[in-house]
């Protein structure tokens, strides 16, 4: 039983899903919930590479490159609010985060 | 002769406007100068008109300009001179002319002498362009302008609160009747394509076989519609039950005016107009019983209140409705020319009577009540001389005007064969007693008996001015002669042929004819054949025993009869019905279509329900905007799951 | 067949690690568990032949993003029980949403696309292939402009990284470098005129009392004690 | 006058001049100047619009003084302009108005006066270009504008609940209009052009013209206003200001009268004839029970704006009952049908200028009043004839005209619709002709209550009566009331001949 295609997409898409399980598991907490987010940054990442190998087209990889980049800024001004969020209001709980409600 | 008439009718008018628009400069003088004026233009050209007519001048109908054109339809303004309108307009602007001579006097020390002169001016205006019309644009035209007039004259002293209600009541019970006369109008012009009499009374035989279905599965004949509705007009005007309720009220007037509209010229309005529709109404047999059914029943039961009124003019006043239920009779019965007649000399006597108790009014300060009178005779002989003129005609004394003009309507009725002739009969007959009855009730109680008028006022009594009592003479001669005079040529010479129209089997007054030999034959044939002349006898010698003999009877007789006397004073409770079943049903009505209908459903339901719709529905979306970040972090991820569902299994 | 194996167990690994990020109690632990989770997906990367990119995963995502997020996480003081409360109470919603997710993407592989993934097995790479040449060769010349847009956007979030985190607290001292080079003498140097036979006591006064004024205040009083003559330092301290 | 634009000049001369009003600045001397320039604009355009009168062919049905001028290419948009016997009447009566209204606000606006006057000014262009457009995005473009300067005037210079009537106004007639731009657009792309004109002679499927006639029935029955979206017109008025009630009432609530004509009639004949029923008793519903509604106000600009929905019931109600003539009529005579539609038509149009003329009056009237006591209330008054007793004439007049009284203009469309929608059903004019006894039942209510009775009490004492200009504005309409009851022939002449080609457009069948 050799490892074909379908095993990493299925693999990319239970980690994809239990990336989103997690937000709803730890919705008060947005250091986890950017964790999460790379992990589905990662799944994404596994398909495009799966394919870029299938079709043996380097696409795929400088794609996951460029997302990769986008991802390490995001968390990097991610992480950067947190603190100053922290600092504003000694929490980091999503829910006393409410100023957007009327 | 077009010159003529058209300042017959444009003299009233110019000097109204003039002494309306410019009262504070042409001074009291002036206006009263410049209205008579033109009143007697308007009398000497009418006589002028008259003399042409009677010279055996061609009935002139023609337009004065085009009022406006509508499709094929023309309407246009014009004039219809035959002898109905020849006579109408002499009685009219003579009438007229007396009224403004007394009102010299009448009203010498009125704030609004001279408004009420461009009124009155304005009103004999409107009668004439109502008269001399030949279409029924122009007829309506008169008819409500009148009643305009009248509204403003009845509401003259404005300051009183029973006039201005008087006034509004008038003109809204007017208003009822011109509705019907609009529909009249208006069924006669969809199936004739006209407004013009000639055109209209060319179809006329046409149009009784014309059938409309007013109701499922009724049908009428046009021209009954037609009829009907004009005479629900007439009614208005001519104030029929049970739409005489605004007549007595309207006594809230100045006495001219209650002499010049409600006794002479608009009340009759309505029989004229009848009377010029006659070639309609003969094709109409149940427009005609209906019309014998109302004239009868107002002539009586209108009497009979007469009886029991304590103001002087509203006593005159029920009188006049009780005449004019005569009139309506005798127009019911195809009599036309006997309602005209009647009309006539009505005019003459009955502003007599009404310009006679207005000379006691002012000779009493404005007092009407006739308990507070009495024994007036020796104070003021020409009032009272007058006055028994006007009484004895209009009860019927032989050789009065009266007299001859009641007595052949009385013969028409008995003659016709018109349904409800039989009813009508015994009405009129029984009327011609009530009449007496109340008419002597009047003349005694004022002029005879005891005094009892207040000290105050008896200092100053005296006869009144030669501007009041003149006219009273003036009316008082044709009161007395005019019937003498008129009846062979007026109602039997077929005078009124050339306007006139009556059926051959319907002709009730050429039976009548065949028996008139000369005005003096006619005493003896009356008193011969008719029971009227000796029920009028009666009526006055009731009068007499009840007023002068046993004064202390009537009192007693309104123990006796109190029931009777509570209807009869609550005028069989037309007012209270009126006034406490239609008025505050209407009030109702309209507040609670007001408050629940308009305010409440469609502006609190429907406006502003959908606007507090939109706002709860905006609460309850708003529940979804939580503020939590999370909050919408799932939604996206939810809806983007659905949306990738629908993708992947959907489609 | 060894490839399959080791498929099998780093798949493993990483699902379980996974699970570890979205469940440890402690957010040091997720991650950690991150970590791991990275370390893994780079060995699978490596059976795919993107070592390159294998190899920038461990090092930027292992290396520096993790280890950001740790710093982080060890900086903050979080209340770990607090930002526990109803942990189970969206479990069933995440759950079933994760199901679907699955479900969906399983359908899409197995049934939808059946005949174009079964039977693609890759084809393996002729000898003397390098995976990070090939990136490099189509990385620097056709998707330059791409590359230089992550550079700038790169450079971006480390300039919106410090500004946000970057505070002026009330009393740090702190030096104004372009005040300083701006400065002029008139700033700094005053002369003032001294009254030899009065004005020593009253422009000893003066003057200190100038010096504790601040650079405006002291123009003002500048005419006021030019007649003392001595010159005053002015001392601004800047803002 | 051939080659001089002068309906161009009608409508941009007064917008220009409200630009030169608000110029002149707000300080004292602006607003005397601005006055100043407002009148003497308004009339100048009132004279200008003379010549429309006197130099307009009264035999043919075609638009005259066009101009056209290609607006949007792209579209194929069109500055088109014309006038024909249905929109004459009304540049007419809003030339005629508008100097009137200004007059009115002269000493008594002291807020603002320079917008106040401009708004009018600007309020007169437009409502020009309403009734002269040809072209369909042009005749909206003028028709929402319009909206802008009355939601000013009423939101600035009204009562107290202000805001709330002019949110009010502005929803319904802005929903209503929303509806008929769809309906242009519809049109536009089936017959390539906004031409009005065009539009007249699509054929469209019966599907169509039933959404088309739909969407133009939102638009206009909330104009006219119709029962059942009547409710803004009372609120309207009772908060506008004078002027705004007068303009509001004389010439904006033509527009819906004018868009029925205009486009419902012509372009959806077929769908105007099977809903004709329904319009026809949403008419006789004004008719009645507005005229109830109207009879237990005690505002008297309420009474009024009520008498005006009701009054506008028979210009619905002439415009449609045609169809039912047309159809036979249905307990009703055929025999005289095709006069009967033209004196419904006549008469709906009648209504609508004599409506115009004695509504503003009226309007003008309670203004006069309102400006010496501050109040609209019945009850505050009583005995105005004490003191104002040339006052009392004119409002007098004015309530008799309103109550349909022959020899004021007030009767003749009322006469009209009666005598034609006879011939559709006797049981149509008797229902119609019961505005004989509630139309006067209101007014004459309303003139005892206020005008006649003895001093009510010290306000009414206090009355000074009208001033020269209050009379000569208020004289002027009772003169045009008064002329076009005596002798509407030169109004019924001008329409004559367009209503007659309107009818036989109408009669045939576009299926």
């Amino acid at each position: 039983m050799t490892v074909t295609i379908s095993h990493y997409l299925i693999l990319a898409a239970v980690l994809f899903s239990m990336a989103v399980a997690g937000i709803f598991i730890n919705r008060k907490n947005v250091i986890l919930l950017l964790m999460c987010i790379e992990l589905m940054l990662l799944a994404v990442n596994f398909n495009f590479i799966a394919f870029s190998r299938m079709l043996g087209d380097e696409m795929g990889q400088v794609f996951v490159f460029f997302i990769l980049t986008v991802a390490a800024a995001e968390a990097a001004i991610g992480l950067a609010i947190l603190v100053v969020l922290f600092r504003t209001r000694q929490s980091i709980n999503v829910e006393e985060l409410d100023t957007l409600r009327g | 002769m077009e010159s003529i008439y058209l300042s017959i009718i444009l003299a009233p008018l110019a000097a109204s406007v003039v002494v309306g628009l410019f009262g504070s400069r042409v001074g009291r003088a002036g206006a009263h100068w410049i209205t008579i004026v033109g009143v007697s233009i308007s009398f000497v050209l009418s006589l002028v008109v008259l003399a042409d007519v009677l010279g055996g001048a061609e009935v002139y109908s023609g337009a004065v300009y085009q009022w406006g054109q509508v499709g094929g339809l023309s309407l246009e303004i014009g004039f219809l001179i035959d002898h109905l309108t020849a006579l109408m307009i002499t009685v009219v602007s003579f009438v007229s002319l007396a009224v403004h001579i007394y009102t010299i006097g009448y009203m010498a020390d009125d704030d609004g002498y001279q408004r009420f002169f461009s009124y009155i001016s304005l009103f004999t205006f409107a009668m004439l362009t109502l008269v001399m019309s030949n279409n029924f644009l122009q007829l309506f035209f008169g008819w409500e302008a009148v009643g305009v007039v009248s509204y403003l004259l009845i509401g003259f002293w404005f300051k009183r609160e029973t006039a201005i209600f008087a006034n509004m009541k008038a003109f809204l019970v007017n208003r009822v009747g011109d509705f019907g006369f609009l529909l009249g109008i208006a069924t006669l012009l969809a199936f004739t394509g006209s407004l013009d009499y000639q055109t209209v009374f060319g179809a006329a035989e046409g149009l009784a076989d014309e059938r409309i279905s007013l109701f499922s599965g009724t049908e009428w004949s046009v021209l009954t519609v037609a009829c009907l509705g004009l005479f629900v007009g007439a009614m208005g005007k001519s104030a029929q039950m049970p739409l005489h309720v605004w007549l007595p009220d309207s006594m809230e007037g100045p006495t001219p005016i209650s002499a010049l509209i409600h006794a002479a010229t608009m009340v009759t309005a309505g029989i004229f107009m009848v009377a010029r529709m006659s070639p309609l109404f003969e094709y109409s047999q149940t427009a005609l019983s209906v019309m014998l059914v109302i004239g009868a029943t107002t002539a009586i039961f209108t009497g009979l209140l007469g009886i029991v009124q304590q103001d002087i003019k509203r006593i005159v006043a029920y009188s006049t409705l009780s005449q004019l239920g005569y009139m309506t009779v005798a127009l019911g019965a195809s009599a036309y020319a006997a309602g005209i007649f009647h009309l006539m000399t009505h005019a003459f006597f009955k502003a007599l009577l009404f310009l006679a108790a207005g000379s006691v009014i002012i000779a009493l300060h404005h007092e009407q009540d006739i308990r507070r009178m009495g024994g007036l005779r020796k104070y003021m002989p020409i009032t009272y001389w007058t006055s028994v003129i006007g009484t004895l005609a209009l009860i019927g004394f032989p050789g009065f005007s009266g007299f001859y003009s009641k007595d052949a309507l009385i013969e028409a009725v008995h003659l016709s064969t018109t349904p409800g002739a039989g009813y009508a009969y015994w009405c009129v007959l029984l009327g011609v007693f009530v009449t007496a009855l109340y008419s002597f009730r009047l003349l005694f109680v004022v002029f005879h008996g005891e005094e009892r008028i207040d000290h105050h006022a008896r200092e100053h009594l005296e006869e009144s001015p030669k501007v009041v009592t003149v006219p009273l003479i003036l009316l008082a001669i044709p009161s007395v002669v005019i019937g003498w005079i008129t009846i062979g040529p007026v109602l039997f010479g077929g005078f009124f042929d050339d306007s006139i129209f009556v059926l051959a089997q319907q002709d009730v007054v050429g039976l009548v004819g065949e028996e008139f030999h000369g005005a003096a034959a006619f005493i003896v044939h009356a008193a011969t054949h008719s029971v009227a002349l000796y029920l009028a006898a009666a009526g006055a010698l009731v009068a007499w025993f009840l007023y002068i003999r046993r004064p202390d009877l009537p009192g007693m007789l309104q123990a006796r009869l109190a029931v009777m006397h509570r209807v009869l004073d609550n005028k069989y409770y037309f007012d209270w019905f009126n006034e406490n079943v239609v008025a505050a049903a209407t009030r109702m009505l309209a507040g609670s279509l007001w408050r629940v209908a308009d305010a409440g459903v469609i502006d609190g339901v429907g406006i502003n329900g959908s606007a507090r719709g939109v706002r709860y529905l905006a609460g309850v979306v708003r529940n979804f905007q939580t503020g939590y970040l999370y909050h919408y972090a799932f939604a996206m991820i939810i809806g983007l799951t659905a949306f990738l569902v629908w993708l992947t299994f959907g489609g | 067949m060894i490839t399959s194996l080791l498929f099998y167990a780093f798949s493993l690994i990483l699902v379980l690690s996974a699970l570890g990020v979205i469940t440890s109690r402690n957010p040091v632990h997720s991650a950690l568990f991150l970590v791991l989770a990275f370390v893994q997906s780079a060995m699978l990367w490596l059976l795919l032949e993107a070592e390159f990119l294998a190899v920038v995963l461990v090092l930027v995502y292992v290396g520096a993003v993790m280890v950001l997020f740790l710093f982080v996480v060890m900086m903050l003081d979080i209340n770990v029980e607090e930002l526990r409360t109803g942990f189970t109470r969206y479990v069933p919603i995440g759950a079933a949403v994760a199901f679907v997710v699955v479900l969906e993407i399983g359908h899409v592989i197995w049934f939808r696309s059946q005949d174009v993934l079964a039977v693609a097995t890759p084809e393996p790479y002729p000898a003397g292939y390098s995976n990070t040449q090939a990136l490099g060769s189509v990385l620097y010349t056709e998707h330059v402009y791409a590359f230089e847009l992550a550079a700038m956007i790169l450079l971006l979030a480390i300039v919106a990284a410090i500004t946000l985190t970057m505070r002026r607290r009330p009393g740090l001292k702190v030096q104004n470098i372009a005040r300083q080079v701006a400065v002029r003498r008139e700033d700094r140097v005053r002369l003032v005129k001294v009254d030899p036979a009065s004005g020593a006591a009253s422009s000893e006064k003066e003057s200190r009392s100038a010096s504790n004024k601040s650079l405006s205040e002291s123009k003002k009083t500048r005419s006021a004690s030019n007649e003392s003559g001595t010159a005053a330092q002015d001392s601004s301290a800047g803002e | 006058m051939s080659g001089f634009p002068i309906l161009s000049a009608l409508v941009w001369l007064p917008i220009l001049a409200g630009i030169a009003v608000l110029a002149l600045g707000s300080g004292e001397a602006g607003a005397r100047r601005g006055k100043l320039v407002s009148l003497v604009a308004s009339t100048v355009v009132f004279i200008l619009s003379l010549p429309l009168y006197f130099g307009f062919d009264v035999t043919t049905a075609e638009m005259q003084f066009v101009e056209r001028v290609s607006w949007i290419e792209r579209f194929n948009v069109y500055y088109h302009l014309g006038l024909d016997g249905i929109s004459l009447p009304l540049v007419l009566l809003t030339t005629l108005l508008t100097p009137l209204v200004v007059l009115a606000g002269w000493r008594v606006i002291q807020l603002r006066p320079a917008q106040y006057f401009a708004a009018f000014l600007f309020m007169e262009g437009l409502m020009i270009g309403v009734f002269a457009a040809l072209d369909g995005l042009l005749f909206y473009v003028f028709w929402e504008a319009m909206l802008v300067p009355m939601f000013i005037i009423i939101g600035v210079w009204g009562g107290e609940r202000r805001i709330y009537a002019t949110v009010k106004f502005f929803l319904f007639t802005f929903l209503g209009s929303v509806f008929m731009l769809v309906a242009l657009i519809y049109l536009y792309l089936q017959a390539g052009s906004y031409a009005i004109l065009a539009f007249h002679d699509l054929p469209l499927t019966m599907r169509e013209q039933q959404w088309i006639f739909v969407a133009f029935l939102l638009a206009f029955a909330v104009k006219v206003p119709m029962w059942p979206v009547h409710t803004w017109l009372p609120d309207a008025h009772v908060e506008a200001p004078t002027g705004g009630s007068v303009i509001l009432a004389a010439v904006l609530l033509k527009m819906g009268g004018y868009g029925f004509v205009r486009f419902s009639l012509p372009i959806t004949p077929d769908a105007s004839a099977a809903l004709a029923g329904v319009i026809i008793v949403l008419s006789l519903i004004a008719i009645i029970y507005i005229a109830f509604v109207a009879l237990a106000q005690e505002d008297m600009k309420k009474l009024i704006a009520y008498s005006s929905i009701a009054h506008m019931g028979f210009v619905t109600l002439g415009f449609f009952v045609i169809f039912q003539i047309a159809l036979g009529g249905a307990g009703g005579a055929g025999i005289f049908g095709g006069d009967g539609a033209m004196l419904a038509l006549q008469g709906g149009m009648v209504q609508m200028i004599s409506h115009g003329l004695i509504s503003g009056a009226l309007f003008l009237c309670v203004g006069v009043m309102y400006d010496r006591l501050h109040s609209r209330q019945i009850a505050d008054y009583g005995g105005v004839v004490n003191t104002m007793p040339r006052f009392a004439a004119l409002m007098v007049f004015f309530a008799l005209a309103n109550a349909g009284l022959p020899g004021t203009s007030g009767f003749v469309g009322e006469f009209l619709v009666i005598l034609g929608s006879f011939q559709a059903s006797f049981w149509l004019a008797f229902l119609a002709a019961t505005t004989l006894v509630f139309g006067a039942a209101y007014t004459l209510w309303l003139v005892k209550r206020v005008v006649f009775g003895d001093v009510a009490n010290e306000g009414v004492a206090s009355l000074k009566d009208v001033d020269s200009r209050e009379f000569f504005y208020l004289a002027v309409l009772a003169a045009g009331v008064l002329l076009l009851g005596v002798w509407p022939a030169p109004l019924l002449e001008v329409m004559e001949v367009t209503l007659a080609s309107l009818l036989e457009h109408v009669q045939q069948t576009k299926l």
